[in-house]
Parts: structure tokens; sequence; C-alpha cells
């Protein structure tokens, strides 16, 4: 039928190959600067951070501290709901099972942080990976999915308020040991590893992005993302890569669970499975910038500090506002109207309106 | 040898037929067009091969496997791909990332699937915007990133959906002359257009849609001037 | 940032979901099914339930009453969730502030409290467009799912503790307006829930009119149905948003002040319905103010009857299984026609 | 570049933050001895939150007016105050604040589960906690030497609150034989209610039913009261929060089951001095069994006189639990001499504070897990609209109505 039809190779056709030279190993537009830069300039970010305890007091550590627990948390998030565009509203529900695992294979079984660590991020991508599976195997989208991880979340939190083996609302209290332990991971309060514990989970999730943002199923993913439907027609398996991406989320987030159940010694339903958890989770990704790898660095650094901040200026506040003190409920309410702000003036978040701002 | 065997095929949605009973098949390195009126279910038929939607009846077979039913991945992932008439480009991505991304389909280093996607780009001499936003094409780019996207997953069979709608008439010639390239380098073709002189200077065999029916198939000048086909493009305009 | 691609729109206008296809014309059927399950389901409670039958009658009872509060926070946020899309976090923090606002008129100012109902129902309803107008508009024209989000979350952390700044945190109480109750077959009911009730159906049959009688109406829902479309015929959409979002705050204007009665004030006390609402407009389908109402009371009952077998939290996660499911399988709700 | 900024604005922060916690600390070096205080001062506890900073506040100002603290030349109290905002790691930040601010003591922290945080950083810190109000027993149940409770567990009020209902019947010559018991679900309603079911049936008095609620998402009481009364029990015992209790009253009221009483252990609306107010004709009679302040007590009298002109608010027996904190750790203070947080931890472990403003067995001791010996309830009423002390007899403002004649 068609005088051209010997031409190609049946079974591996290359349409380029014998036409056009190729183009060479070392062609200058292979390199990719931008992901080489991302790399040095987390490495110096962390290298910064990592100085930090030994400057801070007792009390900012704490802070500090808690706000790198925000930020794992909201890198944790961005993964599934910047980059894979699946909006979770129940990521309590990983960070939640982190604490627990840990909280009951401690204090139940005396198994060392580290190892519930790894059982926790398990458990975790496999609850999530199952959620996941279903809202997506049911279409949910949008709003709908947002809706459905919470509403998982909220499942979570009234199991465990009903399971006895969990001590339902009672909790968790972390048996104080009477010296620095690793293997227990456990240290003299105000200790700089409690803040470089978090900082090198918070390392390994940065550089983790920025890995799987470039790898084929981050790619994959984000291209699904953009369009499903065109990402299926080249061949991308679309649930199979969203799982991926939300077992991996879920997993990291669990890692902060863990770690705030080490750190603060005692967990109950609410701190690990409420739905301030999930917000906690949101708001830095989202002041920050979602679906960026220092997004949620920027809004945790944010966020972290902010209650804080004005906590302490009511505390001890100048003159001019001093009819201010004594009166609560302010802080949180200046809070709530400066993220309300940020969301409305950055609608990309402080990183991403900067980083188009930089480049335009 | 036959690439593509499509029997009998058939979809309807809530009681309207959209494709019926269409029987083609299709030889390894042949180029097929496709013409027929608006609503004729050439993009339909085109989803059904793809994987997009399921069959209502009918069977596909591609080089020997029964595909039919099949999900969208998997069969490109056979070799039959499809480009879309909408460009839907990541549009997040540059577009290097956007033909790397079906590269990937390949080649499974990042590094080897972006230099396929180079060579890609080059041969549809989109290599001025490499690192570009894959938004901020003009029309044309977009549809040469669609076509770009989908020869970098080497395909066995090409379905290209509309690709010269929406194009200058200066942007028409060069396309056109690619497609004549691709084609020519033995790549099996089905390709829906509305314009004629397009059609008409690259097809091999010539298959028309009216009504979701096959109308005629053949050869194209044989076909163009059937009286149904004339009939059915009375007061179509297919300048 | 790119909204997430729904499924809802799979592709082209050629390219049809063919389950969703399926689904709908199972439509008339759903109410009917699920009316059937309600009775079927309180027929075997009642029969081989082993409980005293006064008490399943009572549940039964409360169940509807309480059904009837859900409903009417409900009715509100289902045209702001169905018309904007916005996810609402603040309505339960509006609900409270509209508690608050009837309490302060009621106690400083001496009317009585169904009369201030009445009062706050167009302050509630300034503040709902001012919200719109100011705060979300741009984002809701711009198609943006996460931030409204997250300002509403802002904007109810911002109202309760801004009456926590204003009222402090102790339990407040409206001061008693029909005391007494009355019983019916064998069940207690309350004058004030009563009521409350009458009010759900009262609002819900007004809201009714209003979408269904009036010109006003038809805009709102063309724009539901089709945004483009309906500015394309000369329909103000932002007009219309700041507008709706203005009634879905009346609602809760009065649902607010029927509810004073006969709960605690505390700034927080109206967040616990702000989930519950959310599953019950889901379950009645996104915009649909008879499936507010239904999805209220099948809420309503399946809490306090569950109650009866699970008690504590135990119904909650009742509530919440069947919200998982109606999301899986009927995602457009009971009475909601297809997306 | 904007990478630079960023680490920079987070230097700039670190230092605003250290510079305001230095400013903090100046406090202690001019001879006052400060005492920390974490309550949930924002939030949905604010209400109460507030009312024992306060409190707090009072005895601190009383304390310094008479002389501060004498052993150590009379040096001044302040209280620094910490913001839980109900949540534990706001609690434990708080906590730790504080202690790095120079606190010799904690006083706090109405929450059960923020004061087992408070209570692991104050053990890890070698700072005594003193717990005002928190009422689950695992907090002492892990070892702690440094965290003392003086209000009773719930395991003591449910068993005291079992006792002292039967004994009330008995001097009111209407024996009980048996009650429905409605509680709130969790570890605090489920101890009590344990607890109390335990001492009911080793008497004799059967517990019909058991019906519990949730403690979110609870707006309507009519079904839990109609099935505990549907058992016909002589009396029905609640134990919940404010808002539920109410709704159980205003339930009771609209049903009117055959009952001698309605009767509340632990219960954290029936004694409330908004309660009958709050309640009008549902809280008639009611009874209560709880941890209370004094009201025969004249000091308590006048303190909570001041602290109503001073706060605009009355005080109710949390915010006493407060007062009385500060009123121990000032004499643990004056019976170490030092402002050494060891040392008064040594001193509050052996202290013997009398005349506790709490109706109390006897003075306030602790045990060695750090529980107060004497800890213990009294049963309330309410009559005309207040909140009236009616058994045991040496507490008494007023006799009892029982059987209720509602």
């Amino acid at each position: 039928m068609s005088a051209t039809s010997t031409a190609g190779t049946p079974g591996t056709p290359d349409p380029g190959a014998t036409r056009r030279p190729s183009v060479g190993l070392d062609d200058p537009r292979l390199k990719d600067r931008s992901t080489s830069r991302t790399y040095a300039a987390l490495a110096l970010i962390v290298a910064l951070l990592a100085v930090l305890p030994l400057l801070l007091d007792e009390q900012t550590e704490a802070v500090a501290i808690r706000t790198l627990i925000f930020a794992i948390l909201a890198v944790g998030w961005n993964l599934m709901s910047g980059y894979g565009g699946m909006f979770s509203f129940g990521h309590a529900a990983f960070f939640g099972i982190g604490a627990y695992t840990d909280a009951y294979l401690l204090v139940e079984h005396g198994v060392s942080p580290w190892i519930s660590m790894l059982v926790g991020a398990t458990i975790s991508a496999a609850a999530g990976t199952l959620i996941a599976f279903l809202c997506l195997r049911y279409r949910l989208a949008g709003a709908y999915f947002a809706l459905a991880t919470f509403a998982f979340a909220q499942v979570f939190l009234l199991a465990v308020q009903n399971l006895d083996f969990l001590r339902r609302t009672e909790g968790f209290n972390v048996p104080l040991l009477l010296e620095d332990s690793w293997s227990m991971m456990q240290f003299e309060q105000g200790s700089p590893i409690y803040f470089w514990i978090p900082l090198a989970v918070l390392a390994l999730g940065l550089f983790g992005t920025v890995a799987f943002v470039n790898s084929r199923a981050g790619q994959y993913v984000q291209a699904v993302r953009d369009d499903e439907v065109a990402a299926a027609s080249l061949g991308i398996r679309v649930m199979r890569y969203r799982l991926v991406t939300v077992a991996l989320s879920c997993a990291f987030t669990s890692l902060a669970g863990a770690f705030y159940t080490q750190y603060y010694f005692f967990v109950g339903p609410e701190q690990a499975f409420g739905s301030g958890v999930s917000v906690n989770a949101i708001v830095p990704a989202v002041i920050g910038g979602i679906g960026t790898v220092f997004g949620p660095l920027v809004g945790a650094l944010v966020v972290g500090p902010l209650s804080e901040w004005i906590a302490q200026i009511l505390r001890d506040p100048p003159e001019s506002l001093a009819f201010l003190q004594g009166v609560t409920g302010l802080d949180v309410a200046i809070y709530a109207a400066l993220l309300v702000l940020i969301v409305l003036f950055m609608p990309k978040g402080i990183y991403g309106t900067l980083r188009d701002r930089f480049r335009s | 040898m036959t690439l593509l065997h499509v029997e009998s095929l058939t979809k309807t949605f809530a009681g309207l037929t959209a494709v019926r009973d269409v029987d083609v098949d299709v030889t390894d390195g042949e180029f097929l067009g496709i013409v027929g009126p608006n609503g004729a279910g050439k993009t339909t038929l085109f989803s059904l091969l793809a994987g997009q939607l399921e069959p209502t009846r009918g069977r596909v077979v591609f080089d020997g496997q029964d595909i039919t039913g099949w999900g969208p991945a998997k069969v490109a992932s056979v070799g039959l791909v499809r480009t879309f008439q909408l460009m839907r480009p990541f549009e997040s991505m540059s577009v290097l990332d956007n033909v790397a991304i079906a590269a990937h389909g390949r080649h499974r280093s990042r590094k080897a699937a972006r230099r396929a996607a180079l060579e890609v780009i080059d041969r549809v001499q989109l290599d001025r915007y490499v690192h570009s936003p894959s938004g901020s094409l003009p029309t044309a780019g977009l549809k040469r990133l669609e076509l770009a996207r989908a020869l970098a997953l080497e395909p066995r069979l090409l379905l290209l959906d509309e690709v010269l709608a929406g194009l200058v008439p200066a942007e028409r010639a060069p396309m056109i002359e690619l497609l004549r390239e691709i084609h020519a380098d033995g790549m099996t073709v089905m390709f829906v257009e509305h314009i004629m002189a397009a059609v008409m200077a690259l097809s091999e065999r010539l298959l028309v849609m009216a009504e979701g029916a096959e109308l005629a198939l053949g050869d194209p000048h044989e076909v163009i001037t059937d009286p149904r086909v004339v009939e059915a493009y009375l007061g179509e305009d297919y300048a | 940032m790119t909204t997430s691609p729904t499924a809802t729109d799979p592709g082209g206008p050629t390219i049809v979901e063919p389950d969703r296809e399926r689904r709908s014309l199972k439509l008339p059927a759903a109410p009917l099914f699920v009316l059937a399950a309600v009775v079927v389901a309180l027929a075997l409670v009642y029969t081989v339930g082993q409980r005293e039958t006064g008490l399943v009658t009572q549940s039964v009872a409360t169940g509807l009453l309480l059904g009837g509060v859900y409903a009417l926070v409900s009715v509100g946020l289902t045209l702001i969730f169905g018309v904007l899309g916005i996810v609402n976090f603040a309505q339960g923090a509006m609900l409270t502030m509209a508690m608050f606002l009837v309490y302060e008129m009621s106690t400083s100012g001496g009317i009585p409290v169904y009369v201030a109902t009445l009062l706050a129902v167009p302050v509630m309803f300034l503040f709902g467009v001012l919200v719109q107008a100011t705060l979300l508009n741009k984002l809701t024209m711009a198609g943006n799912e996460e931030g409204p989000l997250l300002i509403t979350l802002g904007l109810s952390l911002l109202i309760v503790n801004v009456l926590l700044m204003i009222f402090g945190g102790r339990p407040l109480r409206v001061p008693g307006s029909v005391s007494g109750r009355v019983e019916i077959l064998d069940a207690i009911m309350s004058y004030e829930r009563l009521i409350a009730f009458g009010g759900a159906l009262l609002v819900a049959g007004a809201l009714t009119l209003l979408l269904r009688g009036t010109s006003f109406g038809l805009s709102i829902r063309a724009v539901s149905a089709n945004t483009q479309g309906a500015s394309l015929v000369g329909v103000d959409v932002s007009r219309v948003y700041a507008l709706t979002f203005g009634i879905g705050s009346a609602c809760v204007a009065v649902a607010g002040g029927l509810m004073a009665p006969f709960l605690s004030l505390t700034p927080s006390v109206g967040e616990q319905f702000t989930i519950l609402a959310f599953v019950i407009v889901v379950l009645g389908g996104l915009g649909n103010v008879a499936g507010a109402v239904v999805g209220g009371l099948i809420i309503g009952l399946v809490q306090t009857v569950g109650a009866l077998y699970l008690p504590g939290t135990g119904s909650l996660i009742l509530v919440f299984g069947v919200f998982v499911l109606v999301l899986f399988f009927r995602p457009q709700g009971i009475f909601g026609a297809t997306r | 570049m904007k990478k630079v900024s960023l680490a920079a604005a987070f230097a700039a922060s670190a230092l605003a933050l250290s510079a305001c916690g230095g400013s903090g600390s100046s406090g202690s070096a001019d001879g006052e001895i400060m005492i920390g205080a974490v309550h949930p001062l924002t939030g949905a506890l604010a209400g109460v939150g507030s009312l024992m900073n306060n409190g707090a506040q009072m005895a601190v100002d009383d304390i310094n007016a008479a002389g501060g603290i004498e052993a150590l030349d009379g040096a001044q109290l302040t209280l620094g105050e910490g913001d839980s905002k109900g949540v534990a790691d706001s609690g434990q930040s708080e906590a730790q604040r504080l202690i790095s601010e120079g606190a010799v003591a904690l006083v706090g922290t109405y929450q059960s589960d923020v004061t087992a945080n408070v209570s692991a950083v104050a053990e890890r810190s070698g700072v005594p906690l003193v717990i005002d109000v928190a009422v689950d027993d695992s907090i002492l149940e892990q070892g702690y030497q440094n965290t003392f409770r003086i209000q009773p567990n719930a395991t003591s009020m449910g068993t005291d609150g079992a006792k002292a209902l039967i004994a009330l019947a008995e001097a009111n010559d209407e024996p009980i034989e048996s009650v429905s018991y409605i509680h709130i679900e969790g570890a605090f309603g489920q101890s009590v209610f344990d607890a109390f079911a335990e001492e009911a049936e080793a008497n004799g008095v059967e517990v019909l039913e058991e019906v519990t609620y949730p403690g979110t998402n609870f707006t309507d009481a009519t079904t839990q009261v109609r099935e505990a009364a549907a058992a016909d029990p002589d009396v029905i015992v609640a134990t919940g929060y404010y808002p539920d209790s109410l709704l159980i009253a205003q339930a009771v009221e609209a049903l009117g089951p055959d009952v001698d009483a309605v009767y509340g252990v632990a219960n954290g609306g029936f004694d409330d001095g908004a309660f009958p107010g709050d309640a009008g004709q549902a809280g008639n009679q009611v009874l209560s069994a709880n941890y209370h302040y004094a009201a025969t007590d004249e000091r308590v009298q006048d303190i909570r006189t001041r602290f109503e002109e001073e706060y605009g608010k009355p005080m109710e027996t949390a915010s006493m639990l407060s007062y009385q904190a500060v009123v121990v750790i000032a004499q643990a203070l004056e019976e170490a001499g030092s402002d050494d947080p060891e040392a008064v931890r040594e001193a509050l472990a052996g202290i013997e504070v009398d005349d506790p403003l709490l109706a109390f067995d006897g003075p306030i001791t602790f045990d060695e897990t750090g529980q107060n010996e004497n800890a213990t309830v009294i049963v309330m009423q309410i009559q005309d609209g207040e909140v009236e002390q009616v058994f045991p007899e040496d507490f008494t403002t007023s006799e009892p109505v029982y059987p209720t004649n509602r």
C-alpha cells in the first residue's frame, strides 16, 4: 500500500536517528543548572540553620523546634498537594499515625523511636495510599478530595478515641530516662540535638523533594497534576504515580508525628489527629508558596514564630499599645488577620510571589 | 502488514451513537486521512482507539494484540499515541520537560530522556523554546509541542487530531512538510483534519465519516468525488 | 497555582465519563431509595432493635429536631458551596457571631430573642456581602479553590477570637423566651427546638421560592450552572456572588437566633457545626436546598438513633461513614443532578 | 540571592525572640521570685483560663501585700503568665519559657493533656509543678518527683461521690438502691464512673444503666436522659462539663422522670456560679458532689469578694484552686528559705498547709505520688438560685433537700 512502508524497522521504530545528527551527550542545553543551584542553596540553608541551637536560648529553641515541625509537615503536605495536585485536608491522619506508632511501640513494647519512625512511615504510607486510592478511584477532586481526606482524618481521630489499646482519650506519656540516650531519642532538656534531629528530617525532606521533583515519577506526577488526560495519553500510569507521591508524602509527614511524641513526651488524640494539625500542615505551605521547594520552609519560618512574636509583644507592650495587655484572643486574631491578608495579596505565597517578581 | 485492525467499533452516549460500526485496517507505514463534518465522530474514534473511552461494542487489535478496553496509558505504552485537538501542555513545565516526560516512556534515566527529548525538539524546530515555559508558546508552537511529545514516545502509530487547526496559512506549509518527513521516516499516521488541501497532499488513503459511521474509504481522489461524500459535505466549508 | 484537574471534566467536550452517565439515569430513584432506607432502618430499630419503644420514639423525635438545627446551618452553606464553590470554613464562626449578636441585642437591648433574630438577618447579610466583595471575590472569580478555603479559615479564627476579646470565654445564656414542651406520641419536644425546626423549614421554603420564583434566583442558578455562560448573557457574576454569600450569611443569622435559646454560648460553640454542615451539604447535593434539609434530618437521625447502639463518638463515626460512602458512590448527593 | 535574604530573616527573627526572652528574665535579678502560671488564656477554654490566671495573680498580690516571703527578706513574688492556648505543645513551650525566665515553680493548667506535657517539662527541668486543676489519675502515675496536685483525682472523686450520695440518702431516711449514670466520653468521665460504680456496687447500690455521650457535637441530651431514666433508678448521676451538664439538666426537667434526685459527680456545671441562672427551673435542687471552695470560711469569703471587685466576675472554684496553689508554693518557699527549685520541691513534698481554702478533709499534704491526701468532695445543692453547701455537716451553708421535690 505505502511506498515507504519498509523504511521503518517494525518493533523499534526510531524516526529521528537516521535523518538528523543526534544531540551530543555534552549538549549544553542538557545541563540542569537550576537543580544544582537549588541543592547548593539548600545545603547552605541547612548549614546555617544547624548553627542556630548554639546561639538560641532554651525557650527560643523550643519555638524554633516547633517551627521545624511545621516545616516538616508542610514539606510533606506539599509533595502530595503542591506537586501532586491532590489537596489534602487530612494530613493530621498521617502525622497522628507517626505520633501514635511511636508512642504505642515505645510505651507498650519499649521499641526504639528510630525503628518506630520506620514502622510509622510504612503504616502511614499504606493508609495514605489506601485512602487516596479510594478517593481517586471514585474520581474525587478539588474540594471533594479535600473534604474526603478531612473525613478520613476525623474517622482516625474518633477511632483512636474509641480504641482501648490506644488508651482512648487518655493518650501516652513517654517514660522519662535518667540520662541521654540516642537509641531512645531522649536528651537533656534544651539539648541542641532536639533541634538537629528535626533539622535532619527536614533536610531529608527538602533534598528529597528536589530529587523527587526531578525524577521520572516526580515529573510524571506533575504532568498528571497539570493535565491528567494528556499525561495518560503519553503512557503515564496516572493512578500509580499519584499513589507513589501520596505514599512518600504520608510517610514523610509521619516522621514529624514521631518526633513530636519524642519531643513533647505526651501525645493524645487531639494533638495527633485533631483538625488543627491538618491546618498546621497547610497554612505554612500556602503562605510560603505551594508547589515550590522553598515555599513550605519560608511559610513555616513565618507561621512558626508569628504567634509567639505577637504574644511576646502583648506580654510586654509598648506604651501606645498598653491598653491591649491582658486582652485574651488578640494574638490569634492578629495571626488570623495576617493569614487572610497574605492569601489575599500574595496568592502564590511569599516565596512564589517573590520568585515570580524576581524572574520577570 | 496490518498494524491496526478495527472491527465494528461503536460508542453510544445515553442513547446517542457517536461512533457506529466502524471497520478499518491500517497498514504499517501508511498515512490514513480522516475527514468528516463536525460531530462525525472523528475525535471520538481517536478516543476509543487511544483508550480514553471504552467502546460500547467492537474490537481494536493493534499489532496483533487485542487492546479493546485498555486504559490510555497502557495503549500508549505499546506504541499507539494520539495528540489532542485542544492543546494540552503541562503548563507549569518548560518545553524540554514536557517532551522529556514523554521520552521517559522509552528512557529510564533522566539524562537519556532529556537527550532524546532534545532530539525531537530539534526535529520539530522548537529549539528556540527549549527552556521556555510551555504556557508561553504561541499556538503554532503549542501544536508542535503536542506533536513533539507524541513523537518522543517513539510510537508505532500516531493519531493526529487537527494539528493544523488554528494555524495561519503561512504556518501550515512548514507543518505539512514536517508531517511529510515524519511519514517518510516510516511512521504510520492516522490524520484527522479539516483542511482538505493538507489531507489531499498527505493521505495515501482517505476515510470519510458522517454521523459516526464510515461513509467511504479508499483512494483520496476517488473518495472525494463519491456522490455520498459530496452530499454529506453539502454546505460544509472544507476549503 | 494550578487547580487540580477535576474528575468531572476529564477532557474535551466529546469525552464523557461512562460511569457518571449511568448514575444520572438513576437520579429520580435516589431520594425515594434513601427515604425507603431510612424507613426500613427505623422499622428494624423498632422491631428487632431491642430498645424500649418510647425511647426509640424519643430518639427519632430528638434526631429530627436536631436535624432541623443542622438543616438550618446547612442551607446557607449549600448555597455558598454550590454557587460559589467556596468551602466556607467560617460558617460555624459566623453562626457564633449571629448568636452573640442576638445575645447582645436581647440582654443589653432587652429585645425578645426572636425579634432580635429578625434584626440580625440584615446585619449578617451585609456582613456576608462585605466578606465576599472584599476578601473572596477576586479569588473566586479566578477559580482558585484553596485560597478561599484558607481565607475563610483565617476569618473563622478571627471571628472567634474577636468574640473572645469582647465577651470572654465563659458560657453565656440568652434569657429564656418560650419555655415549655409538648408531648407527641410519647416523645417530649421543647417549644424552642420546635420553633427552630419550623424556622428551618421556613428558611428552606423561602430560599426555594427565591431561587425558583424570582429573576434574581434565576441569575443565581445560571451562575451556579455555568458561570461563563451567565456572564455572556449579561449577568453581573461578582454581584451575584456577593449577594449569594450575603444570603448564605443571612441564613446563618436565622440559625443563630433560633438556636441561641437552647445552647450555651461560647466563642467556639458554632464550630462543631461546620464539619457536620459539610457532611450534610455533600449528602444533600451542592446548592440543593431541599437536599440540605433532608440531609440534615438524616444526619440528625443517624446521630441520635445511632447513639442508642454506638454511644458517644461511635455515632459520629457512623456519620462520617455515611459521608464517605456518599462521596464515593453518589458525589452529586441524594438530590443533586449530575455535576 | 533570595535564599540569603530568607536566612537573614530567620536570623533576625531569632535575634528578636532572644531579645524579648532576655528582657523578661531580668525580673528575678532584683529580688523578685517568679512563679509561672500556665493556663488556656486563648482558645475555647479562655474564659475559665483567665479566671484562673487572675486567681493566681491575686494570691501573688495578697502575699506581696502581706510582706512577701519573710524567710527570704520579704522577697516579692511575681507571676509569669503563660498561655497554653488549650493545646499541649503551646503549654509545653510556655512552661519552658517561664522556667528559662527563672520561675521557681509552676502552677497549672486546667486540662489533663496539657498538664501531662507540662509535668514532663517540670520533671526534666527539676522545677516543681503544683496542679491547680487537672483531674486524670494518669498524670501522677508517671512516677514524677516534681508534680503535685491539690484537687482530688478522678477516681477519688468517683469513690467519694458515691460515698457521699449513699450517706446523704441514709441521713435523710431515703436509702438508695439503684442509680443510672450519664457521663461524658473519655478518660475523665470514664474513670469517675468506674470508681463510682465500684464503690456503689460494694455498698449494694446497683448501677442500672451507663449512658455515655461525646464531648463534641452534643447539643441535645433528651435521648440520653430518657435512656437513663428508662431503667427506673432512684437517682440519675451525671459527670461532664458545663454546656453538656446544662443540656442534661434541661432534659431531666423536660422529661420529668420519677427519681429522688439528680446528682452530679465531678460535674463541671452543677455547682458553677452561673448554673442556677442559666438553667433556671431546670437547675433547681440539683445536687453536686465536687471539690469546692470552702464557702463557710471567712478568708474565702473575703477573697471572693475582693476578686469580684477586682476582676468583675465571681470567683469560681478553679480560680480558688489557682490561688491556693500559689499559697502552697509561697509556704514552701518560706519553709525552704530558698528560691532554689529543688529546695522548693523538697519543701512541697513534706508540706502541711493548714486551713485550706477548699472544703477538704484536712490540711494539704502530698503523698509520694504528689497527690493531696486530704482532697475530697462535698455535696452542693442549688436552692433558690444559689449554690449551697449541704453535706457533710462541717461545711453546710444550708440544709439539703432530699429527696428533691421536683
